[in-house]
């Protein structure tokens, strides 16, 4: 794209954070209202609570050119639909031990508690894990080398 | 109003004076009050609007206690005695600005008095 | 159950006192004081601006010695009690200082505040336990009133020194009651006495030093007991109105236990 | 293929002056399946949607992108609009760029391509969008009220008023709540319980109301419309039915160790005791941790002196099930523990109190009867000092960060009453900013100050000592750049309010979310705020943030229209973004059944043509109505036949696969 040319020397990493619809997307708007800035690498999906981010996606995006994931979800015992934060991290902690064999650092991976009012965490937290992210460099494991240009 | 001498201040004593609600009650506590020119909450808004010089020149800064009353009690985690103690330094890290030198602790020594007292005055008022 | 030790150089001059029955006392609680083979002055007061690392080594240095021993480091004087458990947390959460001290001390090691600073009172309470104090008393004191005088350092700041409640402590009463006297709360038992400004400021000092007395003699204190040298000092030579006599804390411990 | 219409929304330059909307407009055009792209300055407006609708009809578009504000925001406007024109509402997706983009972003460039990859993503998503339809469920005509202050009463009374049925459940043995322990209230000085009682008998009274006290929710089931609620009524070792209330028993109880919570533990009362005179129920309950025939198996006094032998030591507590359609949260407020306070001398010296405690000392109900004396030593005070914001405004970790808002009123209103009642005292406020926003509350602050002649001092309050019997209260009186050292009688603390500790515990047991000091969220700070985000769940008084009466009973009666508004329908739309199982792909492991929070899938014996193969297999089958669409079945499914609508397995690997493009 035109549009950057230049800019896109300078390294900007990409991240995908999945944010549940309750407590994290509704933190991120809070975010927003409050004019709290995160860097522009971290792109938001939603999805209606963190149990519903399938492992799949999560390699997906590191296939696909990700250099770090994130799952947001409302702190342990105020999930919306009571529970669904705990499976989340039951299965997150045990595919970033697999990514992590894999040779995806731990630092590209995180599970997040933020809950509708915490707008400041979402945006500190976005800030420290882009800033992580930013000095691990780019994420060259797991690549699909098929996407590549 | 002194910008420099202000970042310098803020960046020794590591207060942020915009967090002060003004509610006094580090002045509401400080047990050293009375003996003050400047007191606490003026040491934050003086510092917060650049009027150092003034702080630098009072004795205010020779009379604070250090007994951390105000950083205790603070509200909103200000640390006043922070403040004072970054003024007194910039005060006494000039040339020939020692408040106490070494000649003059014979005359103040008592049969009493402690290293400690000493020890402390020393580094409180000489660089 | 063996400590390090760290005296302070009051405690070896003006305040032999504080000092000689502190170790007397430990003997017979079953704590072995190891005073550290190598000290310097803490400084007395902690250097709170940022830019302060030269006046911070001597603590470090002490820290960094009990931490090879594998000890506690035991402190007996407030305020190199203050000194030395602010540097150590210093050295546990301020990231530039860690790396500006250690760069200079270049340790085998890097300090990084494992050594646990203990005052003495708190091992009182937390390692050997009042109760156990009760128990060892031989010589109670029996019906004496006694008024505790903390002072700002000990105290405060208390997210920091974590030692008891910073407006309402009861550590020093509760030592009182279990050498059998019976305590007296003062209100200003937590507040200063003047400090080191009775150099510059006698006035102040005297001010202070008598609302503190007068309101212990108010509620009917005998004597007052510290555990501060300067406070002493304060309370002692820069009384106006009235006298009551002011003992270091180990000096009635040691009273209690039989070996004064 | 789809056939997409996309809409960028300026919304005024809240996203146009960050992210270039043509810049946008022109990169998703060529995007396939985009037959239409268009930016507006308002989308939301009746102009933009008639945009949308337009181009729905124009280019026949079968799914629709909204680049604008959250869409916890317009997404409801949006699919409205679409299924105006005819299109399935559940075709519309929205890209975030306002608070996802614009609002945080200040690099125009940087921003615009976010924008643009925020819209690939939503397009992405839309191209494997399909129709779907909602289905129904029933509502139960009946509210729970969690709560019997002021707030639960007023909520109470308007739902019955409108014809439905309505509990409420009340932790301690009478309604009333705080309320009942004031004196008087600001601005009009109206005694409390002149206007409060008359509502607590009203509840009573009204056959829709039906009241549980001493009563707690022990567990929630179920979703809007249809909560399942089970409630613990403990024992109070009285036959209710059989209690007379005359009190009999409450005066010859020989146990008066216990504190009476109704006065603040300024005095004592029985083992067994009516809170107060006009309490409601008017019955009494036995205080096991007290009673000694419950501790010893002696005493039995009570029992003897009952005439109407309403005395059952043996009685259970009980469990009540009830369903409902809506749920209230009006859990109110306790004031702060004042332990980390400790330089105000709160645990040492009786004469310095809280102000719920000197309401209590000035009510005629009270422990004194209306004269105010001072707890040491029961004479009368001449110098009273009221601090303000004692734990309010405090990010030190010790109190609370946020204003507690009813303080400055009451402290003036406890001024006046001392100044009105007793001219000869001298009464001092210290304050850090008196705020009085509210009808006629000003003119009530100034009256107190010109009238009744108070003190107030800009300053606060360092340390309270004493001497020779008096308080020494050391504060700064910053106008006059002095430190002052009162001697006073009594000190008043206005402490800090703060949620009732159940509130948290209650919160999660509706999956209500809560914030970071345990009040209750709204689901739209402005728009919505007498709604929690979990549908079904209502927000009434201090459980939603701190408030005065006035502003507590609009609130209660808001919700109560609110509550209405959703027992008034017969069925309710479900969420169609619900689990749907493929039954061909289905193993009949039962991992999804284990995991749904809710019980709504089951496993059936079905005869399925698999290819061409007949034969019966054990199948999960998802209950739409009950299911809540969490997905987490979608996950635990390990042949991937789980899928969850609206936002389905694909779905996001596309928003994914569009991101990282």
């Amino acid at each position: 794209m035109s549009l950057n040319e230049e800019t896109k020397k300078e390294y900007k990493p990409l991240i995908v954070a999945f944010c549940c619809n309750w407590c994290s997307y509704a933190g991120a708007d809070l975010a927003g209202s409050s004019r709290l800035t995160y860097p522009t690498d971290v792109k938001i999906i939603r999805v209606p609570c963190s149990c519903r981010v399938n492992p799949l996606f999560v390699l997906r995006a590191f296939q696909r050119g990700a250099d770090g994931v994130i799952i947001a979800g409302c702190h342990p015992g105020d999930c919306h639909y009571t529970s669904g934060n705990y499976f989340a991290r039951r299965r997150m902690t045990l595919l970033f031990s697999m990514l992590d064999y894999l040779g995806i650092e731990r630092e590209r991976t995180r599970v997040e508690w933020i809950s509708a009012a915490e707008g400041v965490k979402f945006s500190t937290t976005m800030n420290e894990f882009a800033k992580t992210i930013h000095e691990l460099g780019e994420n060259k494991k797991l690549r699909d080398l098929r996407c590549e240009e | 109003m002194d910008k420099f001498l202000q970042e310098q201040i803020l960046r020794m004593s590591g207060v942020n004076t915009r967090k002060c609600m003004k509610c006094g009650k580090c002045s509401g506590t400080c047990p050293a009050y009375d003996e003050m020119e400047y007191h606490p909450h003026q040491f934050v808004a003086m510092v917060e609007s650049g009027d150092i010089d003034a702080l630098m020149q009072s004795n205010s800064i020779w009379t604070c206690l250090s007994c951390f009353a105000c950083v205790e009690r603070c509200p909103r985690s200000v640390e006043p005695a922070n403040l004072i103690e970054a003024v007194r330094l910039a005060v006494i890290r000039q040339q020939n600005a020692n408040h106490l030198k070494a000649q003059e602790i014979p005359e103040n020594l008592e049969e009493k008095l402690p290293q400690q007292a000493i020890v402390s005055a020393f580094r409180k008022y000489s660089k | 159950m063996i400590l390090s030790y760290y005296p302070g150089c009051t405690l070896k001059t003006k305040a032999q006192d504080l000092d000689l029955y502190a170790r007397k006392s430990a003997e017979v609680l079953g704590v072995t004081m190891e005073e550290l083979e190598e000290w310097q002055c803490c400084g007395a007061v902690y250097p709170m601006a940022s830019d302060e690392i030269a006046t911070k080594l001597s603590a470090v240095r002490a820290l960094e010695n009990a931490k090879e021993k594998g000890q506690d480091l035991l402190t007996l004087c407030s305020a190199c009690h203050h000194v030395i458990k602010r540097v150590n947390h210093d050295m546990q959460t301020n990231a530039d200082m860690q790396m500006k001290v250690n760069n200079y001390l270049q340790l085998d090691e890097p300090y990084t505040g494992e050594t646990k600073v203990v005052h003495y009172l708190e091992m009182l309470r937390d390692l050997v336990g009042f109760d156990k104090i009760k128990e060892k008393v031989v010589n109670p004191l029996k019906g004496k009133k006694i008024a505790a005088y903390y002072g700002c350092l000990l105290l405060r700041p208390s997210d920091v020194l974590q030692f008891d409640n910073p407006e309402n402590p009861s550590i020093m009463e509760d030592f009182i009651r279990s050498i059998g006297a019976t305590p007296v709360e003062t209100p200003y038992r937590n507040e200063c006495c003047g400090g080191y400004v009775s150099m510059e400021n006698k006035k102040l000092a005297q001010k202070k030093v008598d609302l503190i007395i007068s309101s212990a003699m108010e509620k009917g204190a005998e004597m007052i007991i510290t555990a501060c040298p300067l406070c002493m000092y304060n309370l002692d030579a820069n009384s106006t109105e009235h006298k009551l006599p002011i003992v270091y804390f180990t000096e009635l411990l040691a009273e209690a236990l039989g070996v004064k | 293929m789809q056939k997409i219409g996309v809409f960028i929304c300026h919304c005024g330059t809240n996203i146009a002056a960050t992210v270039d909307v043509e810049a946008v407009t022109e990169a998703i055009k060529n995007e396939p399946g985009v037959v239409y792209a268009a930016n507006y300055q308002y989308m939301c407006s009746e102009n933009g949607q008639a945009l949308i609708k337009n181009a729905i009809a124009e280019y026949g578009l079968t799914g629709v992108v909204v680049c604008s504000c959250s869409p916890r925001m317009h997404e409801a406007t949006f699919r409205k609009a679409a299924q105006e024109a005819g299109l399935n509402p559940y075709m519309v997706e929205i890209a975030n760029i306002r608070e996802h983009c614009s609002w945080i972003h200040k690099d125009k460039v940087e921003a615009t391509e976010k924008a643009i990859i925020l819209a690939r993503a939503a397009i992405a998503k839309v191209h494997l969008n399909a129709p779907l339809i909602s289905g129904q469920s029933d509502v139960t005509k009946r509210a729970l009220v969690i709560g019997g202050g002021i707030a639960g009463i007023q909520t109470a009374l308007d739902i019955a008023e409108a014809g439905f049925e309505v509990d409420i459940v009340e932790k301690s043995p009478t309604i009333g709540g705080k309320m009942a322990q004031l004196d008087k209230t600001f601005p009009t000085l109206d005694c409390a319980a002149c206007i409060l009682t008359p509502k607590m008998v009203d509840a009573k009274s009204n056959d829709k109301i039906t009241l549980y006290t001493y009563s707690e929710v022990e567990s929630v089931k179920g979703f809007v419309g249809n909560f399942e609620v089970s409630i613990r009524k403990k024992a109070r070792y009285v036959n209710t039915d059989l209690c007379t209330g005359c009190g009999e028993c409450t005066t010859k109880c020989p146990s008066r160790k216990a504190k009476s919570e109704f006065n603040m533990g300024l005095m004592n009362r029985g083992a067994i005791y009516i809170p107060f005179a006009q309490a409601i129920p008017n019955v009494a309950t036995i205080d096991p941790q007290y009673c000694i025939h419950m501790k010893t198996g002696k005493c039995g006094l009570c029992e003897k002196v009952c005439s109407a032998h309403a005395i059952d030591f043996k009685q259970q507590d009980e469990i009540v099930e009830q369903k409902y359609g809506a749920i209230v949260m009006a859990t109110g407020f306790n004031l702060i523990n004042l332990d980390q306070f400790d330089e105000f001398g709160y645990s040492k010296y009786p004469d310095v109190v809280t102000s719920l405690e000197f309401e209590r000392l000035m009510n005629a109900a009270g422990p004194t009867e209306g004269t105010l004396l001072r707890p040491s030593n029961h004479e009368h005070p001449h110098t009273l000092v009221f601090v303000q914001c004692v734990g309010s405004r405090d990010t030190s970790g010790c109190g609370k960060p946020y204003c507690s808002k009813i303080c400055c009123m009451y402290t003036a209103k406890h001024a006046m009453l001392v100044r009105d009642k007793y001219p000869d005292t001298e009464v001092y406020v210290f304050y850090i900013d008196v705020r009085t926003p509210g009808k006629n509350f000003d003119e009530f602050y100034r009256r107190a100050v010109e009238q009744y002649g108070v003190h107030y001092i800009k300053g606060m309050v360092g340390k309270v000592t004493d001497k020779d019997g008096k308080l020494i209260v050391q504060g700064s009186d910053l106008l006059e750049n002095k430190q002052l050292k009162i001697e006073a009688d009594m000190v008043v603390l206005a402490a800090a309010v703060e949620p009732d500790p159940s509130a948290r515990s209650v919160a999660s047991m509706l999956t209500a979310s809560i914030d970071t000091n345990d009040f209750m969220t709204e689901a739209h700070a402005k728009l919505r705020p007498v709604e929690s985000p979990t549908a079904g769940i209502f927000l009434s008084g201090m459980a939603q943030g701190p408030k005065d009466i006035p502003e507590t009973v609009s609130q209660a009666s808001a919700c109560a229209a609110k509550v209405i508004g959703l027992l008034a329908k017969d069925h309710l739309v479900n969420n169609p973004c619900v689990a749907q199982s493929n039954e061909l792909r289905c193993n009949g492991c039962s991992n999804c059944e284990k995991v749904c929070p809710y019980g709504a899938i089951s496993y059936i014996e079905k005869e399925v043509n698999d290819h061409g193969v007949r034969e019966v297999r054990r199948i999960a089958q998802v209950n739409e109505a009950v299911c809540q669409g969490c997905g987490a079945c979608t996950v635990t499914c390990p042949s991937g036949a789980m899928d969850l609508k609206g936002f389905s397995t694909n779905q996001i690997m596309a928003e994914v696969d569009a991101i990282c493009r």
